[in-house]
């Protein structure tokens, strides 16, 4: 067991663990929590991969901003409490089996897929640095680029209009 | 200088008509349908002098689709048919007075430029497209400008649209695999495909339910009579006159040349079925009560022997068809004139309180009793050139065949007559009947000499369509 | 030249049509009249011209017009052929035709619609000239169905009377089960020998090599065509309804010439029936059985028309007996002499009915010959021709008929006697009811008796004349008519050498006609017997009297199916029909109807179903692979 | 430079990412709050965003990375849209829970 290794499965067992758990959580609170740790993890993922960049920003993004919000939203519906009713019996069990059955096909589907990947080589070559990435997204992607920014943008205004109170109601 | 000028003339037409506001209306949809009328006059001059007046232009790349016109004597014949019928159809209304009429001849010249596409496309898919857009105007023609109560009238109009459009989806359908299997929709390719039988059978059928809807053959008339009824006579004169002809046209152009071994396996039934319809229409029309009804199954009666004649097969048979369905055009839309022209007088169509008309108006009687006449095929008018040749050829394929269909003439006579003498003789009617205007004579007198000129010199007709029809006979006989 | 005459024998009658259809009603009663009339006279000259042309060179004049209809195997022409048998048709067409033209103008002369009825007369003497002097079947049927029409439009002349409406529509119906026939036989006859040219078939015929059953079909419907112009068994019942139009209409039309086209085209076709014995058989027992039936119909009958109807029938009978036995200059002969002597006897009876204002029962006439004597001399003489009182016309045609039977067939001479004595006693039963004895109208009516004016009066003496010197042209002797028609009927009755059973069997005739009369005289001139009024008929001669109740067999047999399947098929069949196209509709409706309980708007039940879809389709996926 | 994968293996990555989007439909599956939802759709995002990198890495191309940056902004568009309507759901409605959102019943 490379040390490499043990970092895989202690943060592997962190995200899932972290991802059941926000799942689980009766309070939204805890859920959001929770959901930070695993964004973390998940960000400890592509360190591994030497991925810095797309680690920075995913803490930035997710962790950050998205988190934010969601702890925003939950504060301001004031949603703390433990009062959610749970879903019928038989609804429960049915995510359960659909859960189990969703694993096996995946699972089964990739074992079987195993067959066509070929061995793990090296280019050498640097691939990942932000450097390189950052050349590859304004000269090839640089119109989806741009378009990202304009999605941004659009999301902005919606957000904006659909939050508004609505004041034609009271007339 | 090719067919298109045609179709662009009726569109132009058809827009200009829109534009001209509601006073002017019906005058420039005369002008324009009878601009449509010379051009195609001058088009068959110059389709005789053997000059090449088809049109094949590129359309889609993927799917393969031209726009391609193809103009031969079938096509042409079944165009004048069209674009003569049009301005007296258009004329024929103008005793009448429409709401919003810009919009009313807008739409009749916009269904006589998609039916003019239907006879020349010879792209399946382009054939198809002018196919259903022949639809859309007479569907807002009957709903809107319609008789009789909106409720009945909106069911009616409705179940014919769906209904046509449903059979039509079939061969849609048929033309997507005839694509798969040639690669391109025209006419030409898909002539020369071998098929299996199985195919053959379900490409068939396929344009069968399609056609036999629209023609429409026993059992699939139902639509019919109800929507005769209750659509304003100009729509009843152009689904009767000329879109019903769509029908049995394509069944010459593209059911018996693609599938021509399904056609000569099933030939009795094809037969028996059209035969059937000629009974089943005469005995219905017996008792009606209202004389568009009767009108209409009268033209079940005459289009069925018109089907038998297209699925013998012969070169008999297809040349009586066309001239049977150019006179049956002509007579039928006579016929519902002469019912709108009682209409007008009476405010009634119902048989049982017409009656004692004939005293009152010599001319109009004459005019109606002419017409009555050329509908039960009387030597000497157009129609018996095409019954007697349809039935000939009936009667070459199997006697019984001929001596079942030739039941027309008697059945024929017997409800036309009976029909005539309830609506016209008896005792002088207590509500004035106006002698005919000279509108209305003109549109009489016009179709009365069509049927007898060419009932005694038929000949310009068989001669114009011959060659084509001996194409496709051969493509047939393959 | 000779085709510019020949067209203009054929369009003058079609002229007169135009002129009194488009001018008529503007010019004066008269004017129209004597239009009509005259272009008639003029067919009638040019007639006699091509006649004695003919008589000269014997050569037929035959010109085709123009191509008419193609079809893939022949083509057809309009032709004419002007022969003898055409020649001797027109002559009797046209001559007749000019008289009761000259008739009607004074006849129809208050009639407000006078200039219509000369249209409708004219337009049918142009028919039937297309009719006689086509070159091919299918000329010859544009008049047959035109002659059809013409007597539709005639029988109901008088439209406002819905009965005789009916009959007109009747007639043109009738007429047309009959058309039917004729063509599936000229469809089987150009499908044998592609043409319908007479001469041609002749000469296809000759060669001998068709399917003799096919030729027995063609002939057999060709004759069913003849019966329903010809009003035969079973076809006959619509010439008495036929009455229904004006006197000078069933002269022309149901007596002397329409109802003979199915004779004359059975002549027409002679090669054809002579290949087939088995239809002749038919056409002779038809022709026999009608003779009987409608002479024994007529016995009864007190409409003065009526019973000339059923006579006319019944002559019309034994004239296809002779042309079944392959008689057909006999049938020719007879078909000529009857036109006069019928035609005199319905212009008679339209002089009678003129004179008591459309009075035709004859319970209530008697004693008119003294106020009409002309009219009772010309009818007597053509009653004593029809009854076949030696020396009048009808006696030597119809001799030849019976004679031409007792060689064939015993039983069919019997027949054709007893239809003689028949007709023999219900002529003179007619002519004691209606001209002896005293007069059984109202005063009024008596006050007014008087006789016809002279328009009326000079055809009848003219065709009485006829009637009686018209035996002339085929006695015994010197057989002109056998000679004449031997250019189309190849001779295969040699002239009767005049031996003693020919002698006896024309006593018999005689005798036969004469105890006719004597029981006619018996009953009505000393029993003074008038017939019983129609409530109090009973027993067998109720029977005969409704004429065997065919009409009402007919309607009970066809008409009243036919209406009732049609009433079944709009009431029960139509809506079903619609129903079942509606089941598509209805059943797409369902479907949505449950479909969009589906739909109950729960989010989670979705997002399940999405999920399994997942599942679903990856799993596919994989295993397609 | 060493390839990762040579000390983890593709495999383990893949299992990882499965488990990961099978709880995200899990949990979409199993609650009723609207907000729990959102974040299980977050985890199923995550993910594939991490099978992405794994075999961005396992092909040696920057590709796979580039795909889950735009992913990643796309998805805070998402988060971003989609709590505005949460939270306007909320005030129409007084709770966010998924049952209760019934109006597109058919």
């Amino acid at each position: 067991m490379s040390p490499i290794l043990i970092t895989f499965y202690f943060l592997a067992a962190i995200t899932l663990a972290t991802a059941f758990l926000t799942i689980y959580s009766k309070n939204p609170i805890h859920s959001a929590i929770y959901l930070v740790l695993c964004f973390f993890s998940i960000a400890g993922h592509y360190l591994l991969f030497n991925a810095q960049f797309l680690a920075i920003v995913h803490i930035i993004v997710y962790s950050g901003a998205i988190m934010v919000l969601f702890l925003f939203t939950i504060m301001l519906m004031n949603l703390n409490k433990e009062n959610e009713v749970h879903k019928p019996r038989i609804t429960r069990l049915g995510a359960i089996v659909v859960f189990i059955l969703m694993s096996i096909v995946l699972v089964t589907i990739f074992i079987n897929s195993k067959t066509i990947m070929g061995e793990y080589d090296t280019s050498g070559e640097d691939f990942q640095s932000i450097k390189t990435l950052g050349k590859i997204l304004l000269n090839e992607y640089m119109v989806p680029f741009e378009f990202a920014s304009i999605l941004l943008l659009a999301a902005m205004i919606g957000v904006v209009l659909l939050s508004k109170k609505e004041k034609t109601e009271k007339k | 200088m090719d067919v298109t000028t045609i179709l662009l003339l009726l569109l132009i037409g058809s827009i200009a008509t829109f534009f001209a506001g509601d006073k002017l209306a019906s005058k420039v949809a005369l002008i324009f349908s009878l601009g449509a009328l010379g051009l195609s006059l001058y088009l068959l001059n110059l389709l005789n002098q053997g000059a090449n007046i088809s049109y094949i232009g590129e359309w889609m790349s993927s799917p393969k689709v031209s726009l391609a016109f193809k103009a031969d004597g079938l096509s042409m014949a079944m165009v004048l048919l069209t674009t003569a019928l049009t301005p007296l159809i258009v004329f024929s209304s103008f005793g009448n007075s429409f709401n919003n009429s810009k919009n009313f001849y807008a739409l009749v010249l916009f269904m006589s430029f998609a039916m003019v596409g239907t006879f020349l496309a010879v792209d399946g898919l382009l054939y198809y497209i002018f196919w259903e857009l022949a639809l859309i105007p007479i569907y807002f023609i009957a709903l809107i400008w319609g008789n009789g109560d909106a409720e009945d009238r909106k069911k009616a109009v409705v179940k014919f649209f769906i209904y046509t459009l449903g059979g039509s989806l079939f061969m849609l359908i048929a033309f997507a695999y005839l694509y798969s299997k040639a690669g391109s929709f025209l006419i030409g390719d898909l002539y020369q495909l071998e098929l299996t039988g199985t195919e053959e059978f379900w490409i068939f059928l396929a344009f069968f339910l399609a056609y036999a809807i629209k023609i429409p053959i026993i059992p699939f008339h139902t639509w019919q009579a109800k929507v005769y009824q209750k659509a304003p006579t100009v729509g009843t004169m152009l689904l009767s006159g000329i879109m019903l002809k769509m029908g049995l046209y394509s069944v010459i152009r593209w059911q018996l040349p693609i599938a021509p071994s399904a056609a000569k396996a099933y030939m009795p039934i094809l037969i028996g079925l059209s035969i059937a319809g000629v009974i089943y229409g005469s005995i219905v029309a017996l008792r009606q009560k209202d004389l568009k009804k009767l009108l209409a199954y009268s033209s079940l009666a005459h289009v069925g022997l018109i089907a038998a004649g297209c699925y013998t097969l012969t070169l008999d048979g297809l040349s009586g068809v066309v001239s049977q369905m150019i006179a049956h055009g002509f007579v039928i839309v006579g016929l519902f004139f002469a019912a709108e022209v009682i209409f007008r007088r009476y405010e009634t169509r119902t048989i049982a309180d017409l009656g004692g008309i004939r005293s009152q108006t010599p001319q109009f009687t004459s005019m109606f009793m002419i017409l009555v006449l050329a509908s039960v095929a009387l030597p000497g008018t157009f129609n018996f050139v095409g019954e007697f040749t349809v039935l000939y050829s009936l009667s070459q394929v199997n006697i019984w065949y001929a001596v079942l269909g030739g039941t027309t003439i008697i059945l024929g006579a017997y409800y036309m007559l009976k029909m005539f003498q309830n609506v016209m003789l008896g005792e002088t009617n207590t509500k004035v009947f106006a002698e005919v205007t000279t509108n209305e004579a003109i549109t009489f007198v016009a179709i009365i000499a069509f049927l007898l000129f060419f009932g005694l010199y038929p000949k310009p007709i068989v001669d114009l369509v011959t060659p084509s029809l001996n194409e496709i006979l051969a493509v047939i006989n393959k | 030249m000779e085709t510019n005459l020949a067209l203009v024998l054929l369009l003058s009658p079609f002229v007169g049509f135009l002129f009194n259809i488009f001018l008529g009603s503007k010019v004066s009663r008269n004017v129209s009249g004597a239009i009509g009339t005259l272009t008639v006279v003029v067919s009638f000259l040019l007639s006699i011209c091509f006649f004695a042309q003919l008589n000269q060179n014997g050569k037929p004049f035959e010109i085709a017009l123009f191509d008419w209809i193609q079809v893939s195997n022949f083509k057809l022409d309009f032709g004419i052929l002007l022969d003898q048998l055409s020649l001797l048709w027109l002559l009797f067409v046209t001559g007749i035709g000019s008289l009761i033209h000259l008739y009607s103008i004074s006849y129809m002369h208050d009639d407000e619609n006078m200039h219509k009825f000369f249209a409708y007369l004219n337009l049918f003497v142009f028919f039937m000239i297309t009719l006689v002097i086509g070159s091919n079947l299918l000329v010859m049927f544009i008049g047959w169905e035109g002659v059809g029409l013409c007597s539709y439009l005639l029988i109901g002349f008088w439209y406002k009377n819905q009965p005789y409406n009916d009959a007109a529509k009747k007639a043109f119906i009738m007429n047309r089960i009959g058309d039917l026939g004729f063509l599936i036989g000229m469809f089987i006859i150009a499908a044998l020998f592609s043409t319908l040219n007479y001469t041609e078939i002749k000469i296809a015929l000759s060669a001998g090599n068709a399917d003799s059953a096919m030729l027995g079909l063609a002939a057999l419907c060709l004759f069913i065509g003849a019966t329903g112009k010809s009003a035969q068994l079973p076809l006959y019942t619509w010439l008495p309804d036929a009455m229904a139009g004006p006197t000078p209409v069933s002269a022309l039309i149901h007596a002397a010439t329409m109802v003979t086209a199915g004779i004359f085209m059975v002549t027409r076709m002679n090669f054809l029936f002579d290949l087939t014995p088995d239809i002749q058989h038919i056409i002779a027992i038809v022709g026999a059985a009608t003779a009987l039936v409608a002479a024994s119909i007529g016995l009864l009958q007190n409409d003065i028309k009526k019973v000339l109807a059923y006579s006319t029938v019944s002559q019309l009978g034994l004239m296809f007996l002779a042309l079944g036995l392959g008689a057909y200059t006999v049938a020719v002969f007879h078909v000529i002499t009857h036109a006069f002597f019928k035609a005199c006897l319905f212009l008679g009876s339209g002089s009678v009915i003129h004179g008591l204002h459309g009075e035709q029962d004859m319970r209530k006439m008697g004693g008119l010959r003294k106020a009409m004597p002309i009219t009772f001399w010309t009818m007597m003489i053509s009653t004593l021709a029809i009854a076949g009182i030696f020396p009048f016309a009808g006696f030597w045609s119809k001799d030849e008929i019976l004679m031409v039977a007792f060689e064939h067939n015993k039983v069919l001479w019997v027949v054709a006697s007893i239809a003689s004595i028949m007709t023999a006693f219900y002529m003179f039963r007619l002519m004691y009811l209606t001209f002896f004895k005293e007069f059984r109208g109202t005063e009024e009516q008596k006050h007014h008796l008087h006789e016809s004016p002279s328009l009326i009066t000079i055809p009848l003496v003219i065709l009485a004349i006829l009637a009686v010197i018209g035996g002339a042209i085929n006695l015994p002797g010197s057989m002109w008519l056998n000679h004449f028609l031997e250019p189309i009927l190849a001779a295969k009755h040699e002239a009767h050498h005049l031996g003693t059973q020919e002698f006896m069997l024309m006593g018999i005739a005689l005798v036969g006609a004469i105890v006719g009369i004597i029981w006619a005289n018996a009953k009505y001139i000393k029993g003074g017997f008038v017939p019983k009024e129609d409530a109090d008929i009973s027993g067998f001669n109720k029977t005969v009297y409704n004429k065997y109740y065919v009409d009402e067999f007919y309607t009970f047999l066809i008409v009243k199916p036919i209406n009732s399947l049609s009433n079944f098929f709009r009431t029960t069949l139509e809506p079903a029909l619609g129903k079942v196209v509606f089941s598509f509709g209805t059943l797409a409706n369902g479907i949505g109807t449950q479909g969009k309980k589906l739909h109950n708007g729960n989010i989670g039940l979705y997002l399940f179903v999405f999920v399994l879809g997942i599942c679903a389709i990856i799993t596919y996926l994989f295993i397609a692979q | 430079m060493n390839n990762i994968l040579n000390q983890i293996g593709i495999e383990n990555y893949i299992f990882l990412s499965v488990l990961l989007f099978c709880i995200g439909v899990f949990g979409v599956l199993y609650r009723r709050n609207a907000i729990i939802v959102f974040m299980s759709i977050e985890i199923m995002l995550n993910a594939v965003n991490l099978l992405f990198v794994a075999f961005s890495t396992y092909h040696q191309d920057a590709e796979g990375q580039v795909f889950v940056f735009f992913s990643m902004a796309v998805a805070a568009a998402e988060v971003a849209v989609g709590l505005a309507i949460l939270v306007s759901v909320f005030r129409n409605l007084g709770s966010i829970d998924i049952d209760n959102l019934k109006n597109l019943k058919g």
